[in-house]
């Protein structure tokens, strides 16, 4: 197998996470698409790390293991804060969410 | 003592941080507790400078002294090398002094919306930046200090600005970022093909032999364009008209003090003892724009009606002056160059100062509704002038020793420079003064001279309060020293100043 | 080989479709069950590359427990269950165009960089070697011992998000 | 004294923060500090032309370059207390002149004395002071009028809103006149010169609560700052072309013995002359100085006699090598020193004619003598031109100080409205305003007869026979507009309001002190005795070959008689009556009555016909008119046009091109084009596009570059 498939993978998904962060206007889809980016990512870890021998590849994996620890926490957080968006503004579409306007 | 001096520098750029830190720690409505904080970390901070003063050895001043050279980030091989030597020294203390002077002001002057702790929070971080940046000597390490001075400043003019505060913050903020995407790029491509490492006096004793000459120019065309923007050069000074305008006073002094030297520091430091040949090939161009820059920004002063406007114009002008200095690539240039940072950092630091103590009393800076300033506040109008008169380079004050040894070096540039292109520079250069003397005298006549307008005759207009006459007298001071004595200046620069041009062959 | 070669051929696949559909889609729940499957297709990968350990997590975490905050949170915020037509804002070109960009530059980067590489074949290692090296129980040691610190912090990190997520949340 | 005279300006500088800083809370406000002062520097100025004069003479100086130094010690010079010198005056003298022979005199050298002020690479710098004849008795000028002007100032400010400040800023003058005069290095006179520009501008502007009275301050400024460009650029050149110093002996010598470069040396000059011209207000620069009337009249007497514009001439006499060198001043024929020189005496001269104002009056007369200095320079006649820059100090300070004593009594400068006949009310002031006025026609024997015969003279012998036509023309129309002003001021029928009354003592004090010099000082430089010379005599002249021509009859006869001829004309115009006389007489004596009683009218009418009647009158008013439309035109079209251009470029160029570029670069979330404040929406997901795509740029010039 080719390194270059996981890694590609990997471009291939982060960049459509990159496309629903800026092209989603619902918060959750939003944070979902931050899943895919972090995913895409993980990926990447675990795949650099088997390339260079069982060391490194053990780090890649506990890196990967952070990396979901921390995707969770997030999404806990995203969604804390989509919640409280929705009840004061009774609407997830973040178009409306412009108060760092100048 | 050893182990005080290693640990000098990193104080002096990593004290405010600390003070900054204090202060988020206290609540925000203790508004007496963050100005002392604030006055006791860069008033420590100015000890440090002052300790660095006195350990400092004169004798040697052409190499880097203080020096810490500590692991740092091993993958791309940059390191956390700091050191002070006789050019960056005057303007790490002139920073750590103008901190200091600003937190006084700051004493009962905050803009609006006040918020001290903020305001108070974001000139420590400042500090911190201008600190680091002049006495980095890694490029890495430069780069963070130089983009760490970014954010803070932004918001300075972004919160505590003018109505047109948001343009102006975030021309200013794109305009410098754009510079420094080019300017770290070239940073990137001196690590490549300089020979894998971002310290400064390693690269400029292997850069100029490993690279080609042609990349080198290209090399060079980044970092001139990082640094020009900053300083900034003509024509890519329209950003700073706006920021002066429509930054705070605190914010404008900082920014015409110590930011825009960062740019000229950067030329001295980096661009040309890495790269002299290249700097050799672009000189002329630099000299031209330099020139250019003095005579449109005159000419663009002429034009002003707001004070501050045109005094922000006005630094155009003389940091051509700088910029001519540096072009010549001469010791008599450099050295003027370093004088005349230091002197328009004095000098149009108090005209900002004084401009921002109009506006606090008058609630205006047009100069068609001012007048009879010297009635109404007559130091006030007093130090207005002398500023005034400094700024047009009257010898026997401090900017006449950045504008007369530019002049001179023009005559005679370094070996490789076309003479008779740099003489007709001088002569520009030379029918500048007349124009500034003619623009400042102009706004100190509208401002000062004549009667109050009808406005503001029966306005009761308070004099000058004790943080203006403590924040002031330290620097009108200098000017007057710096201007009858320079050697004080000049002894110490002269000799970093040869070992920055020594890749030119000993330079004159 | 093959075999792998075949498997990843289609697990990539179905990633890349599905991650499309949850992008694209225009229901709200389905577009959480489309996560699924890219995270299912995802941590399946991560046993073809020997990681079985970050694998079960994957499901575990990802699938157990992350989609469920997921559904949780839109039916919180009372999303229509069902198509809506306006979940996408009016700059999806400009998005697509910075995502295509970018998927040029670092595909471009990527084939520069490590072009026809190999993974290291594992074939000649045995599977008690394999488990000893990069097993579980070899990831387990890791943690525990080099990455200590880090996980601690992971912790504490969880713990203020736990408590920021319910002083967020909470209803006065 | 001689190698401590930095002291001089020092004091003068010391008194200026003394009175800015205690001033207010002294008994006369600060006044009293600036007189101690001045009479301070004064005595020490007296100290060291004393010990000037009992230097022995230890240089000897061929005309060829080669020096021989006497072996005898100058001993004279080297402690403070050498006072006692002064007794062995009369055997250094003749020890002097004894031991050189015939052919080649010894002369006293200078006394340098230099401190290194900085250093630049391998450059040194040095500053110093110069003390040689030259620079003792502009020493001596300058602090005996700056000191009268000081006493007259107390009782002629009195009152003034910034009485304090005023006395301050006289200090501060001096000083710079003092540094300049001192000065050994060109960079640290350039200190004095531009000081002086400043304090001009502080005290033209004293009260500047009016406009035109700050208007005319930066016009002063502006205008000798126009100058000084040249200036700036002459000092850079000479300190190439004299090898890296600022050195002004060096220079000199540098120039004579053919050191530097021809074109450096004439390119060089020139420049210097510029700054010349604007300092000491030639044509065509010389519009400011009228303005600067502005001020109140004892910086009109200090700014005239003593300071700012004779610091030109100072120059052009300090740099004499350069210039003699530079424009072959002893080959004859014209040069462009002679040319402006001659040019000013003939236009100032002239436009002193046509003036109301008494102040405005004596200016145009300084315009036209510093037009003699700078010509008699031009011609070779460097003794001349200083001792008439001596003389005139003395005069031109007293008219000066008399007109201010006038207008303390009719509280007017004009003379045709606001005075006449007040030779009755103020018999002092008339009387040393008259000694004045003939000193400056140049009657003899009164100070301004010699030193202006020895210029003609100059002119003469060095084969300048055009300019010394001009200066006797020159010489006729002053002593006719001296006329016509002393008239007008004290004679015929008072026309002013009031009761005008002698001034006190503190002002007409000063007057006698001026006229007696006005008197005198010419019988320094009397024939065969000619001690002026002799003291003033250096190591430049001797290289130069400049040689000083001694008193002759004749010329002095002819001199004698065009003063007396203008004179005569001038006065059969204004005191006579003539014309008009002869007019009325035929229409009977009652009108003649009324014409004699309405003064005022039958002024004007003998005014304006003898101006359309007679050429001088004539071309008086071209002058004027091209003074005023012509050249203050061009200057203001300039300051106008710069202006304007300021504006084009700063609404067309600046805010719309340059800035537009810079606006239409920002791409703004509309797509590209949109303008940069469009960015600033507040939507995080448009800044994570930017970010993004700014990432992905940023990556791929990584990429691409590396």
């Amino acid at each position: 197998m080719l390194v270059n498939q996981f890694l590609l993978l990997g471009a291939v998904l982060f960049c459509i996470g990159v496309y629903g962060v800026l092209a989603r206007r619902n918060g959750v889809l939003v944070l979902m698409s931050i899943e895919l980016i972090l995913n895409a990512v993980n990926i990447n870890l675990v795949a650099l790390g088997s390339v260079q021998g069982p060391e490194a590849a053990v780090a890649g994996q506990v890196f990967a293991l952070f990396v979901v620890t921390i995707a969770a926490a997030e999404v806990g957080v995203g969604l804390a804060i989509v919640l409280l968006i929705y009840r004061n503004r009774s609407t997830v579409d973040l178009d409306e969410v412009d108060l760092m306007k100048g | 003592m050893d182990g005080l001096d290693d640990m000098a520098l990193t104080a002096a750029v990593f004290l405010p941080m600390v003070g900054a830190l204090a202060m988020m720690l206290t609540p925000r409505e203790h508004e007496s507790d963050h100005k002392v904080i604030a006055l006791l970390t860069t008033l420590a901070t100015l000890a440090v400078g002052v300790y660095i003063l006195f350990r400092f050895d004169y004798g040697r001043a052409d190499v880097m002294q203080f020096d810490v050279n500590a692991s740092w980030i091993e993958v791309i091989n940059s390191r956390y090398i700091l050191g002070v030597d006789g050019i960056s020294l005057p303007l790490l203390v002139l920073s750590m002094l103008i901190c200091v002077l600003v937190v006084v002001y700051s004493w009962n002057h905050f803009p609006e919306p006040h918020n001290p702790k903020a305001f108070l929070i974001l000139i420590l971080v400042l500090e911190t930046g201008m600190n680091g940046t002049f006495v980095a000597q890694d490029l890495i390490l430069f780069f963070v200090f130089f983009e760490v001075v970014l954010l803070p400043m932004y918001f300075m003019i972004g919160v505590w600005g003018g109505e047109a505060r948001q343009y102006a913050a975030i021309k200013f903020f794109l305009f410098t970022l754009f510079g420094s995407a080019l300017m770290i790029l070239s940073f990137l491509a001196l690590f490549f093909q300089g020979g894998q490492t971002f310290a400064i006096a390693e690269l400029a004793a292997v850069a100029s032999d490993n690279i080609p000459r042609s990349t080198q120019v290209l090399i060079f065309g980044g970092l001139f364009m990082g640094f020009a923007i900053k300083v900034p050069m003509f024509p890519f000074h329209t950003w700073l008209p706006d920021a002066h305008t429509q930054a705070p006073t605190q914010g404008s002094v900082i920014l015409a003090a110590i930011l825009l030297k960062l740019g000229t520091y950067g030329f001295v430091r980096i661009a040309i003892p890495i790269l002299p040949e290249a700097a050799m090939a672009w000189a002329p161009w630099i000299g031209g724009l330099a020139v250019v820059g003095i005579i449109y920004g005159a000419l663009g002063c002429l034009a002003q009606s707001d004070m501050k406007r045109l005094i922000a114009f006005s630094s155009v002008a003389h940091m051509g002056y700088v910029m001519l200095g540096i072009a010549t690539l001469t010791d008599f240039g450099l050295n003027a160059a370093v004088f005349g940072m230091v002197a328009h950092g004095l000098i149009t630091g108090m005209l900002f100062f004084v401009a921002g103590s109009v506006k606090d009393r008058f609630h205006t800076l047009e100069l068609s509704r001012l007048g009879g300033l010297l009635i109404k506040s007559p130091r006030m109008g007093w130090i207005l002038g002398f500023c005034a008169m400094a700024s047009l380079g009257l010898p026997g004050l401090a900017g006449f020793w950045g504008e007369f040894p530019a002049i001179l070096a023009a005559y005679n540039p370094a070996e490789g420079l076309s003479e008779e292109l740099f003489r007709g520079y001088m002569v520009v250069a030379a029918v500048g003064t007349v124009l500034a003397a003619g623009y400042l005298l102009w706004m100190f006549q509208r401002t000062a001279f004549g009667t109050p307008s009808e406005e503001f005759a029966e306005t009761e207009i308070a004099g000058m309060h004790w943080p203006e006459y403590v924040a002031w007298t330290p620097m009108l001071i200098l000017i007057v020293v710096l201007g009858i004595f320079p050697n004080l200046l000049f002894g110490l620069t002269t000799d970093a100043v040869g070992s920055a041009l020594a890749a030119l062959g000993g330079g004159n | 080989m093959i075999a792998q070669n075949i498997a990843f051929a289609i697990l990539a696949l179905v990633a890349t479709l599905a991650a499309l559909r949850v992008v694209t889609t225009r229901n709200v729940v389905h577009a959480a069950l489309y996560l699924v499957v890219v995270l299912a297709s995802v941590g399946a990968l991560y046993v073809l590359l020997a990681a079985e350990f970050v694998a079960a997590v994957q499901i575990l975490i990802y699938i157990g427990a992350i989609v469920v905050l997921f559904l949780f949170g839109i039916m919180l915020t009372r999303a229509t269950i069902g198509v809506e037509s306006d979940l996408d804002n009016d700059q999806r070109w400009i998005a697509a165009i910075t995502g295509l960009f970018l998927l040029g530059v670092l595909t471009f980067v990527l084939v520069e960089s490590f072009g026809d590489d190999q993974l290291p074949g594992l074939a000649g290692v045995s599977r008690e070697e394999l488990t000893a090296q990069r097993g579980t129980g070899a990831v387990g040691d890791a943690i525990f011992s080099t990455y200590l610190v880090p996980f601690e912090v992971i912790s504490v990190l969880l713990l203020a998000a736990l408590v920021g997520a319910i002083v967020l949340a909470r209803r006065d | 004294m001689l190698e401590h005279i930095w002291v001089i300006p020092t004091v003068t500088f010391v008194s200026f923060w003394l009175i800015l800083f205690l001033g207010k809370r002294m008994p006369r406000h600060g006044a009293e500090i600036g007189i101690a002062a001045l009479a301070l520097t004064f005595v020490l100025s007296c100290v060291a032309t004393f010990q000037w004069n009992a230097r022995p003479a230890d240089e000897v100086v061929s005309p060829a370059g080669e020096e021989v130094h006497a072996e005898e010690d100058p001993s004279g010079g080297h402690a403070l207390g050498q006072v006692h010198a002064l007794a062995s005056e009369v055997a250094v003298e003749g020890e002097g002149g004894g031991e050189a022979g015939h052919e080649i005199e010894p002369i006293r050298s200078a006394v340098e004395r230099n401190v290194t002020w900085f250093s630049l690479g391998d450059v040194t710098v040095e500053a110093g002071t110069l003390a040689d004849g030259l620079a003792v008795v502009m020493l001596f000028t300058v602090t005996l009028i700056s000191l009268l002007v000081h006493v007259f100032s107390t009782n002629y400010m009195h009152g003034d809103v910034r009485f304090t400040y005023f006395f301050a800023a006289l200090s501060l003058f001096t000083t710079g006149m003092l540094l300049l005069v001192v000065s050994s290095s060109l960079l640290q006179a350039l200190f004095g010169w531009e000081l002086m520009g400043l304090c001009s501008f502080m005290l033209i502007g004293h009260w500047w609560e009016k406009k035109p009275n700050s208007d005319a301050a930066m016009k002063a400024f502006l205008t000798t700052r126009t100058g000084d460009i040249g200036l700036l650029v002459g000092i850079v050149i000479m300190f190439f072309a004299a090898g890296q110093t600022f050195d002004i002996a060096t220079i000199n010598d540098l120039a004579l013995t053919g050191g530097m470069g021809e074109t450096a040396l004439v390119v060089g000059a020139l420049a210097l002359f510029l700054g010349v011209i604007g300092k000491s207000a030639q044509f065509p620069l010389h519009t400011w100085l009228p303005d600067a009337m502005a001020g109140p009249t004892p910086v009109s007497a200090l700014i005239h006699a003593a300071t700012m514009v004779v610091a030109g001439v100072y120059l052009v006499a300090r740099l004499y090598g350069v210039f003699w060198e530079a424009f072959d001043i002893g080959a004859g024929g014209i040069n462009p020193i002679a040319a402006i020189g001659g040019i000013t005496i003939l236009i100032a001269a002239a436009l002193a004619f046509v003036q109301t104002d008494i102040k405005k009056v004596l200016a145009y007369s300084t315009v036209s003598q510093l037009g003699y200095m700078i010509m008699a320079l031009g011609v070779g006649a460097w003794t001349a031109a200083v001792f008439h820059l001596f003389t005139h100090a003395f005069f031109k300070g007293l008219l000066f100080l008399g007109a201010g004593s006038v207008s303390h009594a009719v509280h007017s400068f004009e003379m045709k409205d606001d005075m006449g006949g007040l030779r009755k009310y103020m018999p002092t002031t008339f009387a040393t305003f008259m000694i004045g006025s003939v000193a400056l026609a140049g009657l003899f024997p009164f100070a301004g007869f010699w030193s202006k015969d020895e210029i003609l003279l100059g002119a003469a012998e060095n084969g300048y026979r055009l300019f010394e036509l001009i200066g006797i023309i020159g010489a006729f129309m002053t002593a006719a507009y001296m006329t016509r002003c002393v008239y007008l001021t004290f004679f015929g029928r008072y026309r002013g309001h009031g009761h005008p009354h002698e001034s006190p003592p503190a002002i007409t004090g000063p007057l006698v002190v001026l006229a007696a010099f006005s008197v005198g000082a010419g019988l320094l430089n009397f024939p065969g005795f000619e001690l002026f010379g002799e003291l003033t005599e250096n190591r430049v002249l001797l290289l130069a070959g400049v040689e000083h021509h001694a008193f002759e009859v004749f010329p002095a006869i002819v001199s004698s008689a065009v003063v007396l001829a203008g004179l005569a004309f001038a006065g059969m115009l204004f005191f006579a009556q003539r014309l008009p006389r002869g007019v009325t007489a035929r229409n009977g004596l009652a009108r003649a009555g009324y014409q004699l009683l309405v003064n005022k009218y039958y002024l004007d009418h003998l005014y304006t016909g003898v101006i359309i009647g007679s050429i001088k009158g004539r071309i008086a008013r071209a002058a004027y008119w091209v003074n005023q439309k012509v050249i203050d035109g061009v200057v203001n079209a300039v300051g106008i046009g710069s202006a304007g251009a300021g504006a084009w470029v700063y609404r067309h160029i600046d805010q719309q091109v340059v800035d537009g570029a810079v606006n239409g670069a920002g791409f703004g979330a509309e797509g590209f084009g949109g303008i940069l404040r469009t960015i600033q929406t507040g939507r995080v997901q448009q800044y994570g596009a930017l970010l993004f795509g700014a990432t992905a740029v940023l990556a791929l010039s990584l990429v691409i570059f590396i």
